[in-house]
């Protein structure tokens, strides 16, 4: 206990101030992103390259008057983005962002940043039901059905990762991996010949878990509105955007981390946090490119998918994994 | 005994975890809902679990025991906040009430 | 059973195929304007609101027949005249002069019947797109005012 | 049939679609009675920007009502004002020179063509994919230029005139019209490998949104969402008027009864009005673009006059009867997307709602148009 | 007083010691405010939100109990699953909240009040008057040997109580789809 | 080839003395089919029936499977009446238009409604009644349809003042 307490409460602080920062930085690069990819500029007029474009618009956001609208249920209104944002907050504090760059290594924190993962459908649901719109409602219990049947393969495949490693500790699921791209998760190996499999089926589902495009069932803005955050306004709405966000890099660090070999460097040279922040950020460009690119499913055509394609693929791939590990 | 260092003691613990029972208790006598007293009943059962785990710091020779039924406990909790909930939902589309007086009918 | 794992296949196929268009997309150049920094210069033949012509004078070469008004479906235009005695060729000749000509351009539709109805070419399309106003009196034209503006 | 909705306390809930939403395009607004996310019953509230075309069209002239029809359907105007010229050039006898017909036929397709892209950018954009939007954007800005070059307006355009044209088009149109089609063949490909063929898109629209052909009759559907339920229909070829009898097209017609049915009947018809465009700027006659023979003040024989021509929403019809005035005594705008619109509160009940707001989008409505 | 492990000079308050101790009372308040949510709110949907914070303080004494693992557990199973199942029946069941919840009666308020009471006074004298025999241990209770255990030792539980989750899926499954025409 | 087969089945409805031609322009015309010059008119049929007949009329339409393509009214002020106008079409390339009108008086403007044969029909005669007051007896929701909830005017008919 003793040490770590004050650690903990640092690294929350810092946490802090990496997500808000990522949050505002990725919205930027989001909407350079997708202009590109429509082909116009994107925001380009505040600062160079438009880069005071996110501290402006967080400026505007707190300005702003906080609206709760009329019958709604005032406290789960208030609370709801606060629970939003604070466990992805809380889970940065056990990723490793390179062999001495962690703010507490647990023994289990694998399991931790699944446990305070699931605390963000609640506070959807919370959000959904406190506006009092039937817009929300529809929209968060969408999203949570989503996220509970998406957490299944997602646990499964990250059980897979775990089997072959024999730890939940995420250092050591990373040095499992370190001494070049052929040691990484993603590749096939002799115990789990599906690995790239279990790679896309992790990809997806955090996709999914992160209510991103083309899984944004709760906020399908041509359907529901705005979905779950359709009465939010001012800072609400913009911890929602924050929670999204840092829950975004929560998901592609754990990618990384149990499929691309976290800080290792591809070549088995000079590992350190630039490889792990490269790698992370390239998951998030290609989680903007998905976005901008394919239209939404349905709600039963995504339940579909976990539970037809998804959970049957990565059950099979589990009971491969341990058979192989018997075996060999 | 400074009041800092009463998370090293077992009677904490168990002070707690009785208030936690005893506000179970409450809410199942006087919750009107089906629901309401599903609540209350997993209030209880964290209760129960916080004295396993709580002996199994201060007292059990085997510290795994403990955290073991506690792990039971959540599954048997999961299993009963599921069953009970399908059987409210069932009752909700028959009675259209969860009001545990509106079900008299179910008695016998 | 194969069915099950084609549509899968074929799915993903679709997926990275999109994937690659957008990708190309990516690098294409940009090709929006940067409206209020950039301006396109509207074509010959852009309907904006009306103006006079002038003669060689910098008179209005406007009439006063009230054909235009007339031809407006919406009512937008309104014209006045006063009757002047001018000399012409040692005559005293009584002739009307335009003395207003308002543009209501709130309930204008830039339909374009007035430059068609008017026979002495005595009107013309602006070119003025960028016309945006919190005040509705900002689109009260005096057409004379604007002519005597342009013509200093 | 929309009867009215009851609501049974407990049950059901009445979800206000509109008449702010982002999914119905302007002001429209459908009430649906919900069982959680399914439809059980809907009806359709229109009205939010009725504007009572058909009375103004009785206290003005009839090329003082030429602006009017633009307004109708801000996509594919020239369309509507097409069917108004055709049919007082053909009650009053007006023969219209050949040259002008082609400009018309080709301008009216081009205007086609940018409904239909911006139909389909929307479309995408309210299955939630947006980059579509901008492509199709994109080239719309194309034809826009080309028209606003003709025409002198964007939107707007109020462009025909009885007996002709507002004014001839140049070699400018011509070549960039020339340029503009084998640009365009290629953004149909780039849509079909990027939308129609998507595995997503594909889901959301097999099979959603059923419209039988008798449905379709019964309720007056014209246009692509006709001939997506595998009817043959198309004014064009039906009733051919202006010079359509010229040009070699085909009607697409799909008999999937489904929304993919109508939206691939319009991806179709995007290259169908390209090889109109083509085959009449490979036509184009000279000549004059105004008939010589025209009365200043149209008047109409006393009587009671229809025309229907194939606008980008399907059959829109114009009825005038006259009292020999030089306006109308009665003029009826028949919309085609008001017959569509009207299947809408039968066909969705049982849907689920974004299933229900994805057949929405593939009957292209125009709200205007339906309010007139 | 237990002759448990007490320790026995008292930690000043910004050493690492006593900030533990800060933070444990703070999460014991939290426990207890979210129970005490819990059992009184008026609305349902109220006091599944009290039993999520409850569950967040409970899982933080088990970390101070020295269970990473089961607090975890506690947070992925309670929170995650258990909370979220309980407020989706609220919605699905209870759409309208102005239906009171309070007493069922005028009696059962202090009725219930006065059984807790008894309740409550009963065990916590008990805990008083026990005096627990401590034993020393014989591991340290880590996540792996917990797994162990669960495999080898409690096998025949850990098999029983996977057969009562799938009974109960089941039986969820067919309670839930009973009513449903569709 | 469908124009001759409907004119028959609509002129079975007429009494064999009634006059099948058209009085003078202007003035009120009997009831009986009409052909008329696709050229000039636009269409080709054009039956004029009692509102009592409306509905068999609309039946033998609908049995030749025409499309309906709109409802619509016109106000005769001057001879006091209203007339109620259904246009309807056909999908295949027999192409036929034919046009159905009764005449109502102003003062009791009640026509059967044809929502129970064509459904489409709903929203026209809503909106007809919206516009000229007519009233269709039988309709399942004559509320109006593009005028406000509360309207209580008839803004086509030619008395009407803004």
């Amino acid at each position: 206990m003793s040490l770590t307490v004050l650690n903990v409460i640092v690294a929350v602080v810092i946490a802090i101030g990496f997500a808000a920062l990522n949050a505002a930085y990725l919205v930027w690069a989001e909407r350079r992103g997708a202009a590109r990819i429509q082909r116009r500029p994107g925001p380009n007029i505040n600062g160079p390259f438009g880069l005071l474009q996110p501290p402006l618009d967080g400026i505007k956001l707190m300005t702003k008057q906080i609206m709760i609208p009329g019958g709604a249920d005032k406290i789960l209104f208030m609370v709801a983005p606060v629970l939003a944002m604070a466990p992805a907050i809380l889970s940065f504090v056990t990723i490793p962002f390179s062999e001495t760059i962690v703010a507490h290594n647990m023994d289990i924190g694998l399991l931790m940043i699944f446990a305070f993962a699931s605390m963000g459908a609640l506070a959807v649901l919370f959000a959904g039901w406190g506006s009092r719109n039937k817009y929300s409602v529809m929209a968060s219990v969408r999203a949570v059905s989503q996220n509970v049947s998406y957490e299944i393969p997602m646990l499964i495949t990250a059980i897979t990762v775990v089997m072959i490693t024999g730890s939940m500790d995420l250092k050591v699921i990373t040095n499992a991996q370190a001494g070049g791209f052929w040691h990484w998760n993603i590749f096939p190996s002799l115990h789990s010949p599906l690995m790239p499999l279990s790679f896309i089926l992790f990809f997806i589902c955090s996709l999914a878990e992160t209510n991103r495009a083309p899984f944004d069932l709760g906020e399908a803005e041509s359907e529901l509105v705005a979905g779950f955050h359709t009465e939010y306004g001012s800072m609400g709405f913009g911890l929602f955007f924050m929670g999204e966000y840092a829950n975004i890099v929560i998901g592609a660090s754990l990618t990384t981390i149990l499929f691309l070999g976290g800080w290792d460097c591809p070549f088995g040279l000079f590992p350190g946090v630039w490889w792990f922040l490269l790698k992370i950020y390239l998951l998030i460009a290609t989680f903007i490119w998905i976005r901008w690119t394919f239209p939404r499913t349905t709600i039963y055509g995504l339940l579909n998918l976990s539970w037809k394609i998804l959970i049957p693929l990565s059950l099979f791939n589990l009971l491969l994994t341990a058979g192989l590990l018997k075996v060999f | 005994m400074s009041i800092l260092a009463l998370y090293n003691n077992l009677n904490t613990f168990l002070y707690l975890a009785a208030l936690l029972f005893g506000m179970g208790i409450y809410g199942l006598v006087t919750r009107r809902t089906l629901i309401g007293m599903l609540i209350s009943a997993e209030l209880i059962l964290a209760a129960a679990s916080i004295n396993f785990m709580a002996f199994n710091r201060f007292t059990a020779p085997d510290p795994t025991v403990g955290q073991i039924f506690t792990l039971f406990i959540m599954a048997i909790a999961a299993a009963e906040a599921a069953i009970g909930l399908s059987i409210v939902l069932a009752v909700y589309r028959n009675y259209k009430s969860i009001d545990t007086e509106d079900l008299v009918e179910l008695q016998g | 059973m194969g069915g099950y794992f084609s549509d899968i296949f074929n799915g993903s196929k679709s997926l990275l195929i999109g994937m690659g268009i957008t990708f190309r997309e990516f690098f294409k150049p940009i090709v929006t304007v940067q409206y209020p920094y950039q301006t396109i210069k509207m074509s010959a033949r852009f309907r904006g609101h009306i103006e006079l012509i002038a003669d060689e004078e910098g008179k209005p070469k406007c009439v006063s027949c009230g054909m235009c008004e007339r031809a407006c479906p919406s009512g937008c235009i309104t014209l006045g005249s006063v009757s002047v005695e001018i000399e012409v060729d040692g005559k005293m000749k009584k002739k009307k002069v335009l003395s207003k000509y308002d543009l209501d351009f709130t309930k204008c539709s830039l339909c374009g019947q007035c430059v068609e109805n008017c026979n002495f070419g005595a009107i013309e399309f602006s070119k003025e797109y960028n016309l945006a106003s919190s005040n509705k009196e900002d689109f009260h034209f005096n057409l004379l005012k604007r002519l005597e503006e342009r013509n200093v | 049939m929309s009867a009215p909705i009851q609501l049974q306390p407990g049950e059901t809930f009445i979800l206000n679609v509109g008449p702010q939403h982002p999914a119905t395009h302007g002001v429209l607004r459908v009430k649906m009675e919900m069982d959680g996310e399914y439809i059980v019953k809907a009806e359709t509230v229109l009205g939010y920007v009725h504007r009572m075309h058909e009375k103004m069209g009785e206290n003005r002239t009839y090329a003082q009502y030429l602006p009017n029809l633009s307004r109708l359907d801000y996509l594919g105007a020239l369309g509507y004002t097409h069917g108004h010229v055709l049919l007082i050039e053909r009650a009053a006898g007006i023969e219209v020179p050949e040259r002008a017909e082609y400009i018309r036929a080709i301008t009216v397709e081009l205007n086609r063509l940018a409904s239909h892209l911006f139909w389909f950018g929307c479309y995408v954009m309210d299955l939630g994919g947006f980059s579509p939007l901008m492509y199709a954007l994109e080239d719309r800005e194309y034809i826009l230029d080309m028209l606003e070059a003709v025409t002198g307006a964007r939107l707007t355009y109020c462009y025909y005139r009885f007996g002709g044209l507002y004014n001839d088009v140049d070699d400018d149109f011509i070549e960039a019209a020339n340029r503009f089609i084998p640009r365009m063949r290629k953004s149909l490909k780039k849509y079909a490998a990027l939308v129609t063929g998507n595995i997503i898109f594909q889901k959301r629209l097999e099979g959603i949104g059923h419209i039988s052909a008798e449905m379709c009759r019964k309720y007056g559907a014209t246009g692509a969402v006709a001939r997506g339920s595998g009817i043959d229909f198309d004014v064009r070829k039906n009733e051919p008027y202006s010079v359509y009898p010229e040009f070699d097209f085909d009607i697409p017609v799909y008999h999937e009864c489904d929304s993919m049915a109508r939206f691939k009947v319009r991806m179709d018809e995007m290259e169908q009005s390209l090889r109109i465009i083509e085959q009449g700027l490979a036509k184009l006659p000279g000549g004059p673009i105004m008939a010589e023979k025209k009365p200043k003040n149209i008047k109409l024989p006393v009587g009671d006059f229809y025309q229907a021509v194939e606008t980008a929403r399907g059959s829109f019809g114009i009825r005038i009867v006259s009292d020999g005035d030089k306006n109308a005594y009665r003029l009826k705008l028949r919309s085609p997307t008001y017959s569509n619109m009207h299947l809408f509160d039968e066909a969705c009940e049982g849907m689920m709602i974004m299933d229900a707001l994805a057949f929405m989008g593939s009957l292209d409505l125009v709200i205007p148009e339906i309010d007139r | 007083m237990n002759p448990s492990m007490a320790i026995t000079e008292a930690p000043g308050l910004f050493t690492a010691d006593g900030l533990t101790g800060l933070i444990f009372l703070i999460m014991m308040a939290v426990t207890l405010i979210g129970g005490l949510i819990a059992c009184c709110a008026e609305r349902l949907v109220r006091a599944v939100a009290g039993l999520m914070v409850c569950f967040i303080g409970v899982a933080a004494l088990y970390y101070f109990l020295n269970s990473p693992f089961v607090a975890m557990m506690q947070m992925l199973i309670y929170v995650g699953a258990v909370c979220i199942t309980i407020a989706f029946a609220i919605m699905l069941a209870a759409p309208e909240e102005s239906k009171k919840n309070g007493p069922a009666g005028p009696l059962s308020g202090p009725l219930g009040f006065i059984t807790a009471g008894i309740v409550t006074f009963g065990l916590i004298v008990m805990a008083l008057r026990t005096q627990f025999p401590i034993l020393p241990k014989v591991n340290q209770g880590t996540a792996k040997e917990i797994g162990i255990q669960l495999l080898t030792q409690y096998s025949m539980v850990f098999e029983l109580i996977s057969i009562v989750l799938l009974i109960a899926i089941i039986g969820a499954l067919v309670l839930a789809r009973a009513g449903r025409s569709k | 080839m469908i124009q001759e087969t409907t004119r028959e089945a609509l002129q079975s409805l007429f009494a064999e003395s009634a006059p099948a031609v058209e009085v003078e322009a202007g003035a009120p015309r009997g009831n009986g089919v009409i052909t008329r010059d696709y050229n000039a008119h636009g269409y080709h049929l054009d039956a004029q029936v009692a509102a009592d007949q409306l509905v068999a009329a609309v039946e033998i339409i609908d049995q030749a499977g025409f499309f309906i393509e709109s409802i619509t009214g016109v106000d005769w002020i001057k001879e006091n009446q209203l007339e109620v106008i259904y246009d309807f079409s056909r999908y295949d390339f027999d192409t036929c238009r034919v046009v159905i009108r009764t005449r109502v008086p102003r003062d009791q403007p009640i026509v059967p409604t044809i929502t129970t044969i064509y459904a489409g029909a709903n929203w026209h005669e809503r909106e007809t009644h919206d516009f000229f007051g007519i009233k269709f007896a039988g309709h399942p929701h004559l509320i109006p349809l593009l005028l406000p909830e509360d309207a209580d005017f008839h803004p086509l008919l030619k008395d009407f003042k803004a």
